[in-house]
């Protein structure tokens, strides 16, 4: 069955999720994943988002994080303290993130391009809860589209830890021990990380993708796992489920660049 | 480096300092006495140009919209914001050139809908001051506000530009040794929240997620309420333990139906989606803005008019439709 | 109207209560003269408790500071710490305490009596919440017997802080400035603080008790205000407020000694 | 003066290290399912010697009851214990012999009724090690366990004896330059909690004030819920701002009707006073308080046989009408 960009990293985030474990994601991609998860291979997976709703029966995708789906029928309707909490507490197993900049350590940019803070050439958002989320849940994953503006050498802006300057680096800052990068999820392919040097290191390709292609879509060097193997594509039932279930309306899996 | 890095970090815009905001808290009125007024006078009277203020909700969900906009009205000037996911009302203030400097977690953006233009705008060309925090570092300020001590220990921020460019300090834990993040206590000047329900003196109830406005309500030194409905004082006495805000922290209180519009109001009403895309598709070309902030603020009187103009008493049903999920309504 | 030692503290207490004021105050004594006052002079004060009733309206008195009176109609059912919080926040203006023990700074000892902590001759309850409101409220009120097995020189253990050592002890410990003692109200007299000191300053001198009898029943030097007056009496009104609305089972009135 | 301080010094009973709660909570399990099981059972599986505990409820009102007795029961020993209000449960705790050290905020009194000469005497002659704290402070303690930091700064205790045996350390506030109570976070073997309502799951509601459980039960490595009445899963759904303790901190639930007596529970029946009071008089003599103790707790098989010997079912309804203040019936 034929699928886009989107639909593949959210098939592939999903699986990433084991059950019986707590995720917090934000709105779109993330949250299909986090659903899509739900409605697969981990039925009992917790969703939390960072304004306050826990474990709600999604109705449909939320369009903020802290709209009123995002605790729709929910176990609990808490603060946002709460969430972020219950993250530094060693409650909550995954995040999803993205950012505008990622460098070769899972570091993310969401707060400026350009190099004078104080006349950025682009102003973005900022952290928001990702910093938050990726310091104190144990795995952060990320998912993006690969292409060399955002994989970049070194961010503008480090606005959210990943493994900051390599090992120990997070220790050393304060960070929570054990916590940190899990998974790249990117249109080209699934990168981990390397135990050793805490730099990226490609996973699985998806079908029809080069190294080469990879290669030229990052702008560091990247690291190859031993046993690389070639993606394995959506099931055709993952991919009704997403389509018919998780996003009828098409808001999110139409986005595939 | 230590000193290097000193001269990047931002400015403590408000003072973090628990025995000063002791004294205010001191002399803050615990009279219980009705404090309903309109929306114009209460942002007369209570917010001041230079004032530092904090909105509730988050971004697009129960936020105090008619007085935001009656801020705009009145041309408030050099208002410090607590950027704590300010996304709509962010895109709002800085439509009327309000504010001149931002503790910053989340702005300009409104989530999956894009980014405002016009609040880009106001940081590129540093009109606003921007010092960087995150969603949960700027909680836990509030927190440490209303608990009444100085600053919190948090475990966030540490490492990135994050903390670089914040007016966060860092600490030893005394009983185990690791680095921690010390979030200084944030006092408002002013705080603005949408609630539920309220009685006359300010006793208010929100339904559903509360965000952080339990302890941003107790971290203001003044507070505004404006509350979809108003409720007979006996009705907040019946349930006690749905009180998240009590009078004692609140100095003016205000019913505005619709008040959260165009964000969603849990179990009310949801978002205006239409309505959120034209004002971001306004900001397109400055006439258009302009145009625009005329139409729907300059030239309105109140929050009323502006109800009316976006779809009236005709729109609102729908939202509510959509809300509680009848007729199959999806969200989008 | 004759009236006993309890209820002429009570009232002295109810009047020592402004209107529009914040009170957090624990069962008995300190409780009736909250309620004495709110029906009589202050008819707006809050009375907090501190296991987090909030503004209740008190269908009698409450056997236990965490029992469903405590909350009765309240205008809130809190927390501890929320409590307390509101305490250290600066917005409760009186707490009422009492102690096995006092000292002319006021200091009291709820916690043992004896030398030895790991033998003590008696173990009493110990702090409660009793450091906390001496430490945050900003004014602390004691209602107490007067004998010197109660007004003692030194406190066998310091549980609650009154003025510490005397002048500048209590800020220099950390403890809030503009915090501390303000009144004691005893069977025999009502005591304040000398400012230039932090000692207890008799200040009023209750009906046919002679300054020998002070003198005689308390353990430390007390310092005498120039314009010592002798108590006004409960009136007519207070006591039957007292007696038919605030203690009609005259659980607390009843127990003079 | 530093040292000899230090050497009067209390010792911390539990590590408040956030990094090992953290391993901990992340190999704790995140199923939701079916915990219902027995308190017999609970108490064996959940609770071991020498296993420090906190009790939720302050003292005699919403206390987990038929668990404390059935910790009696069983001869648990060398219990550790959070002293925060520690009043009836205290009480029986001291009179099973079951504790032998104890963070200290309120212990041996039970407030107005009187002091516990039981309990008393566990402390007198050293049995149980005290280390001193307040209220304030072990809710605080609680509160950083619960935020998942190894301290809270805190304005109490500074400067009197409670903080010299207590194990408390003070610092520098980063900010203002004052000094500072910093609080250890506490993290309790294991938390017991009756609540009014809770799903087999273990989500939790409680009516009127929550003393210090919302903290506590997140803090507890591993928490017991005892409930008035367990209710159907979508109940809790229903009202999700009304979950107190969610599912994934809770380890066993049981149904407990009048589970805190003879303790009060808000909205349901007061405190049986009578009752109380015929406990402090058992302590007046050894043999007395032996007898007591075998015909209540152990000589009974569980919680309903003592239910069933102070009064049963024909005492609940008296205790339900004073609660409910119904006939004109007065609390005493």
């Amino acid at each position: 069955m034929p699928y886009n960009s989107i639909e593949l990293m959210i098939c592939l985030a999903a699986r990433n999720l084991e059950d019986e474990s707590i995720v917090v994601v934000g709105t779109g991609a993330p949250c299909a994943a986090a659903m899509l998860a739900q409605k697969t291979s981990a039925p009992n997976l917790v969703i939390l988002f960072e304004a306050g709703g826990m474990g709600p029966i999604l109705p449909s995708m939320p369009i903020s994080v802290g709209d009123s789906r995002t605790f729709y029928k929910a176990l609990a309707a808490g603060s946002m303290p709460e969430i972020m909490e219950t993250c530094q507490r060693g409650m909550v197993d995954y995040t999803f993130l993205g950012g505008a900049q990622i460098d070769m350590y899972g570091n993310l940019n969401s707060t400026m391009i350009g190099t004078d803070y104080n006349r950025p050439k682009v102003r973005l958002p900022g952290s928001g809860g990702a910093n938050d989320l990726a310091s104190l849940c144990w795995r952060t994953m990320v998912m993006t589209v690969q292409n060399p503006r955002r994989f970049v050498e070194k961010c503008d802006f480090i606005t959210t830890p990943g493994y900051l300057t390599g090992p120990g680096a997070r220790e050393a800052a304060g960070l929570p021990p054990g916590s940190g990068p899990y998974k790249v999820i990117t249109d080209l392919c699934v990168i981990g990380y390397d135990q050793e040097t805490c730099r990226m290191q490609v996973e699985s390709i998806h079908p029809e993708v080069t190294r080469e292609q990879l290669v030229v879509n990052t702008g560091f060097e990247l690291l190859w796992k031993r046993d690389l193997t070639v993606t394995s594509s959506p099931t055709e039932e993952e991919l009704r489920i997403l389509r018919a279930e998780v996003d009828p309306y098409r808001y999110v899996i139409s986005r595939a660049e | 480096m230590q000193q290097a890095e000193e001269t990047e970090k931002g400015r403590l815009f408000m003072d973090p300092d628990a025995d000063k905001a002791r004294e205010f808290f001191r002399h803050k009125t615990r009279q219980m006495r009705d404090k309903v007024i309109t929306v114009q006078k209460a942002v007369q009277e209570l917010i001041h140009d230079g004032d530092y203020i904090a909105v509730g909700g988050f971004g697009t969900n129960r936020i105090p919209a008619a007085v935001l906009h009656e801020i705009v009205r009145q041309r408030k000037k050099n208002l410090g914001l607590s950027g704590h996911t300010a996304t709509h009302d962010m895109q709002i203030l800085a439509a009327g050139d309000c504010v001149d400097r931002c503790d910053v977690a989340y702005v300009v953006g409104l989530e999956a809908r894009g980014l405002s233009k016009v609040a880009r705008r106001a940081y590129e060309t540093g009109k606003i001051k921007a010092v960087e925090w995150s969603n949960g570092a700027l909680a836990w300020r509030y927190k440490a506000a209303a608990m009444g001590i100085p600053f919190l220990p948090a475990r966030v921020m540490l490492g990135t530009d994050t903390a670089k460019y914040s007016a966060m300090k860092e600490i030893p834990c005394p009983y185990t040794g690791i680095k921690l993040a010390a979030l200084p206590a944030l006092y408002p000047d002013v705080g603005i929240i949408h609630v539920h329900r309220a009685d006359v003196y300010g006793n208010s109830q929100i339904d559903g997620i509360i965000v952080s406005d339990q302890d941003m309500a107790r971290a203001a030194k003044r507070l505004i309420i404006t509350a979809e409905r108003l409720i007979p004082h006996e009705e907040i006495r019946r349930q006690p333990d749905r009180t998240v805000i009590p009078f004692y922290c609140v100095d003016a209180v205000i019913e505005v139906p619709y008040g959260s519009y165009p964000g969603n109001m849990a179990y009310e009403y949801f978002s205006d989606e239409e309505h959120l895309r034209e004002w971001l598709d306004a900001e397109k070309t400055e006439a258009a803005h302009q145009e625009f902030m005329d139409k729907y603020i300059y030239k309105t009187k109140d929050f009323n008019e502006y109800l009316e103009l976006s779809g009236g008493l005709k729109k609102m049903p729908r939202l509510r439709r959509l809300e509680l999920l009848i007729n199959g309504e999806s969200s989008g």
